[in-house]
């Protein structure tokens, strides 16, 4: 029924987000009826790595290319090409470099900087925080240390108990969290990246006092926001299927409907437990169905039109 | 060359220590275990506290069974890199399994992979000889991808941790982690292996020299498809308890313990190039990695720092395990 | 010519842990002699010879050469200050090609290219990779590769161990010829024939001391054996096997029996019987295909046609273990093969106990200790350093390889070439050990490089050339002349000169010693 | 002839099943061509130095756990000394990251020397240094490269004499790679120090004795690998524009291709021919897979098969090759 081949990169494999980026990519193209193949790189690797996916890609004569940036300036060149070959180039999720490029992400400096400001002020304005990193180098994680750092001046009596990188493995930062606990070093907040629900884990296995947690909308952590007995916290939305808008975009424009800017940025909503209407937010997002390190939301309004089933099914065109 | 005093000399006190240790090789490892638990102390004054050390224990034992997967394969000069993949595997497959199966179905399906796994890397390492090294490699790369395809098809029904593997993975009993109802019979098992039967035996001597083996009659391929056979299971077995520990299914959730169980192994005593080493150093080596994790976790250094400092530790404590072992 | 001795070692010790390798040794060689260096396996060697070349490092000693004392640290200080060693183990990189070894040593080619003619060998390809080359020819390169760049000193460890007579009998030429030519030779053999053939001088090493220097003259010999062993033996050594002594084969079948073995062309139509009781040698010359019918009867290739009957019924072997189970047991000539070297004596004698799968449970401790200890005793392994069996010196290592099969209870052994490096107490030993199975209606097959066991242990003797069975003798009628002639696929009854050992008369105080 | 198709032939039938995997992939995509030739030459050169770096250390017997770590630290101190910097400054930045690479490469094979604890477990250690090191050079991708060097790897190298169209198929990459692998190589492999980097490979005892400085060899052969890697990070920098700190997948990519190229782990024996042309093998398998928009689950699933595959298959023809009546 369609007629366009799309090419997908992505860089970082197994992880639920990313894996819901790409169902989210599946289903779009599925649901908008105009795509005929997708061909998708999906695996583990670097810039330089995805660099060789695209110029793969553009072997391949697809005629867009959605792409999870590894990093924004290194695959500038191959984007170039792409561009030069005639092929729509769509960045997802983090910005690029190449200027002919499209790109629709998160606001990660946003994502950090709303988690962060309401943790602190669930604080009282001041105490000791744990900040727990993403991955030590990746470019999410230097952008969302910008929005933490942010908030964090903002506060002057907040405090860096400890500043962790938990590599985005749930099994390091639950390590990481246990031997904190067992320091027995006072805190008032937990910041975390996005590995959450390990860490509230790991609050009750230990019988720790409680303290506000601010996490991703990972289906695990949304569920105990609403679950577990004395848990405060806050889920910051970072939406994967911020991969189907990216399919989205690139097909608009392949049908000629240039979008005004390059540049479109979907921004995070913050969902707390502290309040009533937040609890009741909580209530209508939680999805037990869901594995628990997917985010909740997997729907972008006004870019995807996919249902449920289908990115659940996860099955693209000629599935 | 210069005139040496040929007298004898009263052996010094050092000396007599160095030769003590040497006949001895677990003392100085767990010397060095104590030392770093003080530095641990000085750093944090009361960390010391039964917690931790349970915690501690928790992290512990997966690490020290996939360790010893790496001891037991590499008595032979062999190497499994693919324990992290099977754990994964098992760990993965039991926690979408469970969601609407029988436990026991679920364990069987959780373990086949697992001795799948082993059976190839057997027949490819004692049949084929191919490197061990090449080989594990090759199918844990097979066994991830096929862990990809398969999570496609469970995105629907999700996972859930079973009880029992959380009650082995995180309770405490009278303040001991239940883990531990694994890790001792297992451990005993190993050693009691490794030093009182005949595959034990045939371990080293098939590491030690294949063809003195062979022309005693043993067969290359029986003991090594059965050797990865078994550390396949046990990875599988570490792969339940882990997940019950960490309690969130990934495709990547052992992984990172694969180059720590070869390190723990090392600095255990165990030779990479077959023949020589043993278990009980290897338990030690593995306490010694999970406390010098936390270590380096406690002392506030940038992430770069820490990798280096943990890295330099890591070849000084195996170098100078070697000097004192090695004039025996 | 000066009086003062080329080469200077005195009060040289090494030690191993507890294990004193050399206590006090001293050795002093003049220019122009071939100098021996004499000792019971264990008594250190190997180790001077090391020391002497850098290769390892002594605790203690003074090492004067030409009077100046030298540091020599690596066996490239040792090649600069004109001492060249040939190892009891040959030291050809595998990997690498004839031609590479040499430039990697900065031999000159031309020399060695003679050299190899001279000691034989008429047809080497330069560019074959050393892997590829048989044991016996690489020690000949070996030596070929030392005597290229003209050394001082030459130091060979065992050279003529591992060679057939033929080879050995051109590198003693050589060797002789280095001495006459003023370069001095420091030889290590147990054959006694060899020594008193080449020798100007022996040093005597017994547990690791020096006790003595003599000259090599008739009738010393005795002296030498006895410094060696520190006792008084009896003067006539009588054969192990006593004349009267007969074959016991009981008249029932052979136990082992060969019909036409094919394999490949290294074996040609073999046919033979072992009986219960009988000790039957093969003689050949080096790579006659003896090694391949050993291989094949131990399971270790698999024969390419022909049969093979174990008391009568036609077996066929894919693996030694096979062999094993039809109760018939291999002993490698080379000890490398057959231990697994960093495990105890224990374990390696009691290895083939576990070997089948169903013997991989729990261990009998008791039991094996019972029964690995009376192996021990039986060969009198000297145990000090059992914890692992690379500590043991090469003697005593042979031994373990034996003991094991002893320990097995094995019906037949095949013993390659066991008595390889092996002192003359040792082998005494082992030609009683063999008479004694064979007493027991045990079979033993006996591959030597050394033609006068051949009478000393064996009922009877085939010789093979070309891969062939060419002559089988009674052992009456095998002497050294006769033997010889065979080997060279000459007819029996020929008159030929087949070089210098035919000319060892039979019987000659030379090796009433050994 | 049949030694040379003993000690070649394995190249050889590696080289006939790149050049069969030419035309699958003309199949596939009949449009592919010049301009595809020169993306594959640019995906290799990062892996061709990685695997060039291990090959020198397999060679000499020894295993680099640090490749990739070093090739990020490189990167990224390449990157960061060009960040902002003018185009003359890269002049002087590459001759410096590549005298890096060796005194790094030399600090391995230092340790190993002098700590006697054996290389897998040194280079282990040292990739958690090297990795920490890029950390506290880059905390995060970023850095620069000079415009003159991203172009060298960019577009063809016209060859006087030839017609365009063959021009076409020589991208500047493919040639930066040979010009500087032969640059090393060559006169190494003709040198008594590449004899004897076999020799410490094949039998150390035996190169001990045979006069060579075996533990010189050794830091030579590690400084070389640090030299390549560091080439291999110069690439990464040049090719992407900017410096990862967070290492690549090029360990098990090199090694996987060292013995893919017929070098036995182990030591003393093989080339860098072949290893280089497995890398194109492996690339071209990659984008054969692209281009056939295979399921990417599919695609680890099929790499590892690959792997194990031609691995057993070349252990296969040994054991079947191997001469008749030679003592096993
Ligand atoms: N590396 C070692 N470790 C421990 N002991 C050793 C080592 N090398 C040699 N020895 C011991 O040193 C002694 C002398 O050994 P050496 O090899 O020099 O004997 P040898 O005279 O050459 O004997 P053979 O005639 O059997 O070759 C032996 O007792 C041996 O066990
Ligand atoms: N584990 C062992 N420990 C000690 N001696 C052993 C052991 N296994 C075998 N032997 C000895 O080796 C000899 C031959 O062993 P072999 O394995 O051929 O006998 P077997 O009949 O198979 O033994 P078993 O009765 O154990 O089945 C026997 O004399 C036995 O005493
Ligand atoms: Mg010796
Ligand atoms: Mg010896």
């Amino acid at each position: 029924a369609g007629k366009y081949t799309i090419g997908i990169s992505n860089t970082v494999q197994g992880n639920g987000w990313r894996e819901e980026m790409i169902c989210a990519m599946k289903a779009q193209a599925l649901a908008s009826g105009e795509v005929a193949k997708l061909n998708i790189a999906h695996r583990n690797t670097d810039a330089a790595g995805q660099l060789e996916d695209i110029r793969n890609l553009i072997s391949a004569k697809v005629n867009a290319i959605v792409v999870n940036p590894a990093d924004p300036a290194g695959i500038k060149a191959g984007l170039e090409e792409a561009t030069k070959a005639g092929i729509v180039v769509v960045a997802v999720d983090q910005a690029v470099t190449e200027p002919s490029a499209y790109i629709i992400s998160n606001n990660q400096e946003q994502y950090a900087y709303l988690g962060a400001k309401w943790l602190f002020q669930q604080m009282g304005g001041k105490g000791e925080v744990l900040y727990m990193r993403g991955a030590a180098g990746a470019s999410a994680d230097s952008d969302r240390d910008k929005g933490f750092k942010k908030a964090l001046a903002e506060f002057p009596d907040v405090k860096v108990a400890q500043e962790v990188f938990t590599g985005w493995q749930q099994d390091q930062a639950k390590q990481q969290i246990l031997s904190f606990l067992a320091t027995g070093t006072p805190i008032n907040g937990i910041w975390t990246s996005g590995i959450d629900n390990v860490i509230v884990d790991a609050l009750v296995e230990q019988q720790a006092p409680m303290v506000p947690v601010v996490g991703a909308d990972n289906a695990g952590f949304v569920g105990q926001l609403s679950s577990v007995k004395g848990l405060v916290g806050a889920a910051v939305t970072n939406p994967g299927s911020i991969g189907g808008a990216g399919v989205t975009l690139a097909l608009q424009i392949l049908d000629g409907k240039k979008p005004a800017q390059q540049t479109v940025l979907v921004e995070p909503q913050l969902w707390e437990n502290a309040t009533e209407e937040g609890k009741a937010k909580l209530k209508s997002v939680v999805d037990p169905s869901l594995s628990p390190e997917w985010p909740v939301s997997i729907s972008i309004p006004d870019w995807t039109t996919y249902t449920k089933d289908q990115i659940i099914a996860c099955k693209g065109p000629g599935e | 060359m210069t005139d040496i005093a040929t007298m004898p000399r009263p052996v010094s006190f050092g000396r007599r220590l160095k030769r003590f240790m040497a006949d001895r090789p677990l003392i100085p490892l767990i010397i060095l275990l104590i030392i770093l638990v003080v530095i641990l102390q000085i750093l944090r004054p009361g960390i010391l506290n039964e917690r931790w050390i349970a915690n501690t224990a928790k992290f512990a034992i997966p690490l020290a069974i996939l360790a010893g997967c790496q001891t037991m394969t590499m008595l032979t000069g062999g190497i499994d890199l693919s324990v992290g993949t099977v754990a994964t595997m098992s760990a993965f497959i039991m926690a979408t399994q469970i969601v609407n199966q029988d436990p026991a179905v679920a364990f069987l399906l959780a373990m086949l992979p697992a001795v799948l796994i082993g059976l190839i890397n057997g027949i490819g390492v004692g049949v084929f000889r191919v490197h061990p090294l090449i080989m594990t490699l090759g199918t844990s790369l097979i066994g991830t991808g096929f862990l990809q395809v398969y999570q496609r098809t469970v995105i629907a029904s999700g996972a859930r941790i079973p009880d029992f593997l959380n009650w082995l993975g995180t309770g405490l009993t009278y303040g001991f982690p239940n883990a531990l109802l694994l890790f001792v019979p297992v451990a005993v098992l190993i050693v009691f292996m490794l030093n009182r039967t005949g595959f034990g035996r045939l371990l080293y001597a098939v590491g030690d020299n294949e063809r003195a083996a062979r022309l005693s009659g043993v067969r290359y391929w029986q003991v090594i498809t059965a050797l990865y056979v078994l550390s396949s299971l046990l990875a599988g077995i570490t792969g339940l308890l882990y997940i019950g520990l960490i309690k969130a299914p990934s495709l990547s959730l052992a992984e990172p313990l694969v180059l720590p169980s070869v390190a723990a192994a090392v600095i255990g005593g165990t030779s990479i190039f077959g023949g020589r080493g043993g278990y009980t150093g290897t338990i030690v080596g593995a306490l010694i990695l999970t406390v010098l994790t936390t270590l380096l976790t406690i002392l506030q250094m940038p992430e770069g720092g820490r990798r280096i400092l943990f890295g330099f530790i890591v070849l000084f404590v195996t170098a100078a395990y070697l000097r004192i072992i090695e004039d025996r | 010519m000066t009086t003062n001795p080329l080469l200077d070692a005195t009060g040289v010790t090494k030690n191993y842990g507890a294990v004193a390798a050399l206590r006090n040794a001293s050795l002093s060689v003049l220019p122009g002699e071939v100098h021996a260096l004499m000792g019971a396996n264990g008594a250190g060697k190997s180790t001077l010879v090391k020391i002497l070349t850098g290769a390892i490092k002594a605790d203690a000693g003074r090492i004067l050469i030409r009077g100046q004392q030298l540091d020599v640290r690596s066996p490239a200080d040792a090649r600069r200050a004109g001492m060249l060693p040939v190892y009891q183990e040959p030291a050809l990189i595998p990997d690498l090609d004839v031609l590479s070894n040499l430039r990697l040593t900065g031999t000159p080619v031309e020399p060695f290219r003679a050299w190899v003619r001279e000691l034989g060998i008429p047809d080497l390809d330069i560019r074959e990779t050393a892997r590829h080359i048989p044991l016996a020819i690489l020690r000949v390169l070996d030596l070929a590769r030392a005597l290229a760049v003209e050394p001082d000193v030459l130091l060979l460890d065992e050279m003529t161990a591992a060679l057939p007579a033929n080879l050995a009998e051109k590198v003693l030429e050589v060797v002789r010829r280095q001495g006459d030519a003023g370069r001095s030779v420091i030889f290590i053999s147990h054959r006694f024939v060899e020594i008193s053939a080449l020798c100007d001088r022996a040093t005597v090493l017994r547990d690791g001391a020096t006790v003595g220097v003599v000259d090599i003259e008739p009738g010393i010999e005795e002296r030498i054996v006895e410094m060696m062993l520190g006792i008084r033996i009896e003067k006539t050594l009588v054969a192990a096997r006593a004349a009267n002594e007969v074959a016991v084969a009981g008249g029932g079948r052979p136990r082992l029996s060969v019909r036409n073995l094919q394999l490949g062309t290294k074996l040609n139509d073999v046919s033979f019987d072992l009986a219960n009781g009988e000790v039957v040698g093969v003689f050949a010359l080096e790579g006659q295909g003896q090694d391949e019918l050993f291989a094949a009867l131990a399971g270790s290739i698999r024969p390419t046609g022909g049969t093979i009957d174990v008391d009568g019924s036609p077996v066929k072997f894919s693996h030694p273990s096979d062999a094993i189970q039809a109760g018939i047991a291999y002993v490698p000539g080379d000890r490398a093969e057959a231990l697994a070297m960093q495990r105890s004596v224990r374990e390696n004698i009691a290895l083939p106990f576990s070997a089948a799968p169903r013997k991989w449970g729990p261990i009998r401790m008791r039991r094996e200790q019972v029964v690995v200890s009376g192996a021990i005793g039986r060969l009198q392994i000297d145990t000090r350093a059992q914890g692992e069996v690379q500590r043991l010196s090469g003697g005593n290592q042979q031994k373990v390889t034996i003991a094991r099969w002893i320990a097995a209870n094995a019906r037949t052994i095949l013993c390659f070439d066991p008595t390889r490096g092996i002192d003359v107490g040792t082998k005494q030993e082992i030609y009683k050990l063999l008479r004694e199975l064979a007493g027991q209606g045990k079979s033993v097959l006996f591959y030597t490089s050394e033609m006068e066991e051949v009478q000393r242990v064996c009922d009877r003797v085939i010789v093979i050339f070309g891969g062939r069975i060419v002559d089988t003798f009674p052992v009456e009628e095998a002497d050294e002349a006769a033997l010889m002639r065979a080997a060279y696929g000459l007819p029996r009854g020929a008159k030929a000169d087949v070089g210098i050992l035919a000319e060892v008369k039979p019987g000659s105080s030379a090796e009433a010693a050994s | 002839m049949s030694r040379f198709l003993r000690n070649q032939g394995w190249v050889a039938g590696l080289f006939a099943l790149l050049i069969f995997l030419f035309v699958v992939t003309k199949l596939i995509q009949p449009g592919y061509g010049s301009g595809d030739f020169g993306s594959l030459a640019r995906a290799v050169l990062p892996y061709a130095f990685a695997v060039a770096a291990q090959t020198v250390v397999v060679i000499a017997g020894g295993i680099d756990l640090s490749v990739a770590a070093m090739m990020a630290l490189t990167s990224v101190t390449a990157a960061s000394m060009m960040n902002g910097a003018s185009e003359e400054y890269a002049l002087f930045v590459v001759p410096f990251v590549l005298a890096m690479g060796l005194v790094l490469g030399a600090l391995n094979g230092a340790l190993i020397v002098v700590t006697r604890v054996p290389d897998i477990v040194v280079t282990l250690a040292m990739l958690f240094v090297l990795q920490g090191a890029a950390l506290l050079v880059l905390g995060a991708p970023g850095g620069a490269a000079a415009e003159w060097l991203k172009a060298s790897v960019i577009g063809t190298v016209p060859i006087p004499g030839l017609p365009d169209w063959a021009d076409a198929w020589v991208p500047k990459a493919l040639a930066l790679l040979v010009v500087c692998l032969c640059i090393v190589w060559i006169p190494l492999r003709r040198s008594r120090l590449g004899l004897s980097i076999y020799a410490i490979g094949s039998n150390e005892l035996a190169a001990f004795r045979s006069g060579v400085p075996v533990a010189r060899t050794r830091i030579v052969a590690y400084a070389l690998s640090g030299l390549f890697a560091a080439m291999g990070g110069l690439s990464l920098t040049i090719s992407t524009g900017i410096g990862a700190p967070i290492p690549g997948p090029y360990l098990l990519a090199s090694v996987a291709a060292v013995v893919l190229g017929g070098v036995a782990l182990g030591g003393g024996k093989g080339g860098l021919l072949g290893p280089i042309i497995a890398v194109f093998v492996l690339r071209l398998v990659r984008t054969d897979l692209t281009l056939l928009a295979i399921d990417p689950n599919v695609t680890a699933i099929i790499e590892g098969a690959i792997m194990v595959a031609v691995v057993m298959f070349g252990a296969f023809i040994t054991i079947r090759g191997r001469p008749l009546g030679a003592t096993p």
